[in-house]
């Protein structure tokens, strides 16, 4: 298996702090300003990288990252150049983990063999595929296996004890806890809610819990920070995204929202230790 | 996959566990008699079943080969095959302590049909519907607001059935626990496609008590039109297993299977999953969804239900199509000989009987599922055949 | 006349001979099982009868009084009652050898139900509308110009029903040899009252069968709306030798029975003569017609069927009204208890429904006809609701 | 009975000629000028007038005789107007023969012996009802007759010999031949199907024969009057009425129309003997 997301955990876990994960889609708006964008990232204080592969059907996306996907869509993005996405990403830095996100239709449009072969060979270390529950995803897991790359399975509000048994059986990387019942970008969960839930967890398994969904601000990001292994931003991000389309300042700005992100983060453990 | 390898349960993890608890709960119903019994109750008394099995005599004669019968099932209440599923569908709701419904809903009749089964139990509905269809099925969007539904215009994508059912999907997620999510065709997660499927059946168990009474034997063949499959899939299922039973369905060609304007997902389309399932879809190359067009919103759907995959693959069923034009062709030929408006759904399944009947010999029945009728489609029809209403035939 | 001094043959000369004929083939036909056997077979497979006899169960509920049934005429193909009798009507007209069909509607639904079983015998079909009902009913001015109807617009008097008819009669004069008039209610020249009545009475001898079978006894009351009277005399009609069987019927009230607008001709009329017998009328001091008004195009006539006017004088059937407003009310009342979109014209029935039912007890049986389904009106109620399509329920 | 319709058809039948029924509606465009227009028809030729009555519902009638009515209704005819209209018209002429044409509706509703009494009153001479067929009108014929007046009634080409029987009996005053299946003032009939309608019904009857529907020129008045007792002559003169409304020339036009008439039944039977 891909040992950058491990690492990283561990280096998080030894820093005594929870990580930022930062979901962009890849290539949005187009492909030259998403590789910038994700390149600024790690400077700008994200622990992983999550690539958003954009898919015409996004079921369980809100609106902000539906468009996202639209932009990247139209600016000529395929999985294929997603998968350059991330190479030209890895080329330029080896640590940060990079996880990609989406649904299973391009990736069996392009079969899952060549996807996950192409996807290691582009320094890719883990998948999460929404549409793809425990129940179905067994070819993937192989096909993902054989190439070292992680299959991150999700658990929600929902997934009850003897589910998450199911659902924590096969999986690896992490876990990604979907803090609220919804599309990516509604609602937010408590704090106290959270914690609870990632105390669940623990419970019932060692792997790193990633909570996301909901997180719009540094303010909620650290509240997650308190008990989570990190805090998944995806849709807040993409907003910024949005709000400076063909802005010179745009990298930037996704940057400085970033470190505002990560700031929280950062704090989250030392206010309340 | 629950049909070799198409089916399945494609769904993001929130809906999982809800998407079991209504397998366990459609499980338990199926074997409990008094379900059974206020189905079939419902259907009819309230939806006015059985339809009837129709000899349409001058458009047989007008053809000149096979013997045509049309299945009424336009005349059911609401003017659809779709009240037969939602009736099973809310009835499993309320066993199962939901109280607010949802639908998605294309050419609006399984909408409608939802907004009146939910208004029929006194619970809450909400409907979702493509802003375009919106448009051009106006009077479906005001049958449903009169029955009390919140229709929720969705205006992402073509603002068509598909992204309409991206959106049902999408707010079930957030709405887990107290939403019934009533699929209006044989598609979507595991177990909807077969017990939509089962409460479709109605339509072929009726069709083979029928026929029997009228001609003392099975029918040489069926034909319906296929969009996401529920009309088909309800004619066929119960004849499946009687071989010498053809069975025809009839996707939409729109402007031509080689024009790139079309719905035909399993002339033209290849195996992926969409909307929980995997099924044939239209799909690009990179297995992004292409949209698809059709002149009926009924059939204006990228995919397919995956029994119809299977039965495409093992070549049980033969799936052909027809275009607009031929579907408003028969449109005309239907009313003209029959006296019948049939939707336009329908209709391309028409187009197909009416290319195909000639060939056969006077003695082969042939069953045509006429599931819908064509009133919702007065103002479509009119403008594409620039008729000017009430001077047209002067 | 033929009800006591009611009905009668006030038509012009010309008229007359095919009038006489029309009767002596009337009276042939139903001395002729073939002709029965054909109106069945086309009722049961055509029409798709029997319709169902309905509990309706919350609206019961809701009114905390007589235990209602709905007689489900509005499931009827084409949407509407009216299609019994043009069925019988159109087989009589072959039987003449009469090969063009002309008609009046108001509403759009006997033009419809006419224009569609013109078509099904492949006969020339002209139907009379008033232009204001032709705007106001477009959705069914779009079905007959599809089904082939030459549809005539009437501009003289209000534009209305009665203008219709009257066209209609004008036609017929000078079209005597080839053509037929299907009247869509129980008026007009005898024979027509009695054979409308007959072929119409296919309603009540269902309900008394169902009934029966369901209840093991007659009904207590039965309620039905009354324009020209076609849907009250064939619910009732079956039941008039019951002394125990209560009938009313309820005319249209408009914005009231004391502000000149209304259609409630039994309740404000006085007995006169128009389009061919004697009957309760609205009519000035003078014996002019006064131009009627009902929120519902079908109910907006002045005269009424000389065999209620006959029925009122004796007291067998009792005659009550409803307005609009109470019309409108009942609508909604129906669609959120039953989820059935009722048409304006039923929905008067249900407005008195409504009003009588919580006076009597629980084991009181009452049947109402739910005669038409809604969907022509739709444009109509929502514009007096004031409810935006799809936005209102948010 | 009333003698001026017997006297009247003697009359012509002894100068060799065929009479001129004049119809116009009773008060149209208003009392005065309707008034006004009777006035002047005996002058202009016209061997009997028609008054209509109007009626809201005229089913019988053409669009130029129901707009007649509905000018009249409008200016606030009633059949006791009409009767008044009738009476003023009889102050002024003894000899020309009135007679009453409408619809059965306006007579119920003052009663029928009130109106008969009324309309004898007034010295009208007949009543044509053009919706009482024989198998109606035996209460209004026994009305009319207890007053001398005339019931009328009509053939039409579908009243075959059988039914001309009925038709005939109890028939007074003329027969009404109605020479086309139609309302009045659409198709005109052709003159030899008329003269054989007329020998037809001479076969029958003895009663003068009145033959109308359809004649709207000097020309087609003359065709018939060959072999008729008379031509009636209605929507033709209604619509010089109508060409003519608010101007000075009204009464003079109408006039001028129907002694145009009058030289054409006149000259019919002098050109063929």
């Amino acid at each position: 298996m891909s040992a950058r997301l491990t690492r990283r955990f561990e280096a998080l876990a030894r820093a005594g702090r929870a990580g930022l994960v930062t979901f962009v889609t890849a290539g949005d708006p187009d492909y030259e300003t998403g590789l910038e964008i994700v390149r600024a990232l790690p400077q700008a204080g994200a622990d992983v990288i999550e690539l958003g592969m954009p898919f015409t059907d996004p079921m369980a996306d809100g609106p902000a990252i539906q468009e996202a996907g639209c932009r990247a869509l139209d600016a000529g993005m395929t999985l294929a150049r997603v998968l350059d996405l991330a190479a030209a990403f890895r080329a330029g830095d080896a640590d940060t983990p990079v996880v990609l996100m989406g649904y299973i239709n391009p990736i069996l449009a392009m079969g899952l063999e060549t996807f996950t072969a192409r996807a290691a060979a582009a320094g890719v270390d883990g998948l999460i595929v929404v549409d793809m529950p425990p129940e179905e995803d067994a070819p993937l897991r192989r096909a993902a296996s054989a190439q070292g790359l992680h299959l991150i399975r999700l658990a929600t509000p929902t997934t009850d004890d003897d589910r998450l048994v199911r659902v924590l059986d096969g999986a690896s990387g992490f876990l990604y806890y979907v803090s609220v019942a919804g599309v990516t970008g509604s609602k937010s969960a408590a704090g106290a809610d959270i914690d609870a839930a990632v105390a669940r967890l623990r419970r019932q398994t060692d792997l790193p819990i990633a909570v996301g969904f909901g997180i719009r601000t540094a303010e909620q990001a650290g509240a997650v920070a308190r008990s989570a292994d990190a805090a998944v931003v995806g849709s807040a991000i993409v907003n910024v995204v949005k709000a400076h389309l063909g802005r010179p300042d745009l990298v930037d700005a996704v940057s400085r929202f970033v470190a505002d992100l990560s700031a929280g983060v950062r704090a989250a453990r030392k206010e309340h230790s | 996959g629950h049909f070799a390898d198409y089916g399945g349960r494609y769904v993001a993890e929130t809906l999982m566990p809800l998407i079991l608890e209504v397998e366990r709960a459609y499980e338990a119903a199926t074997r409990d008699p008094a379900f059974q019994a206020e189905f079939d109750d419902l259907l009819t008394h309230y939806v006015g079943r059985p339809s009837p099995l129709y000899f349409a005599e001058r458009l047989t004669e007008h053809l000149g080969g096979a013997k045509i019968y049309f299945k009424r099932d336009e005349v059911n209440f609401t003017g659809a095959h779709k009240i037969n599923n939602v009736v099973g569908q809310i009835l499993l709701a309320r066993r199962m302590g939901k109280t607010r419904i949802i639908a998605e809903t294309g050419a609006g009749q399984h909408g409608v049909a939802t907004a009146t089964v939910a208004a029929r139990f006194g619970l809450s509905c909400t409907v979702f519907m493509g802003a375009v269809d919106m448009a051009r099925q106006r009077s479906n969007v005001h049958r449903m607001t009169l029955l009390g539904a919140d229709i929720r215009p969705v205006h992402s994508g073509n603002a068509t059935l598909k992204d309409a059912m991206n959106e049902a999907l999408r707010h079930w997620v957030a709405e887990v626990d107290d939403t019934f999510y009533v699929i209006g065709t044989v598609a979507g997660p595991h177990p909807y496609p077969a017990m939509v499927r089962d409460f479709q059946s109605v339509i072929g168990r009726e069709v083979r008590e029928q026929i029997l009474d009228r001609e003392g034997r099975l029918p040489d063949s069926l034909v319906a039109c296929i969009g996401g499959g529920s009309n088909a899939m309800g004619l066929f299922h119960p004849f499946l297993d009687e071989p010498t039973v053809r069975c025809r369905a009839v996707e939409a060609a729109g402007r031509g299977v080689d024009t790139g304007e079309h719905a035909a997902s399993l002339t033209r389309g290849r195996p992926g999953v969409l909307h929980g399932n995997k099924t044939y879809l239209l799909q690009d190359a990179d297995g992004q969804i292409i949209e698809p067009y059709s002149i009926s919103a009924g059939l204006d759907y990228p995919g397919v239900g995956p029994e119809h995959a299977w039965l495409r693959d093992q070549g049980r069923v033969e799936y052909v199509h027809a275009t607009d034009q031929a579907a408003l062709d028969a449109f005309q030929l239907c009313a003209r000989t029959e006296g019948i408006l049939p939707a336009l759904e329908p209709a391309h399944a028409l187009a197909h009987v009416a290319e195909w009947a000639p060939t056969l010999p006077a003695d082969h029945l042939m069953v045509m599922n006429l599931c819908g009728r064509g009133d919702k489609d007065m103002d479509t029809v009119v403008e594409a055949l620039g008729l000017t209403a009430g001077e047209a035939k002067r």
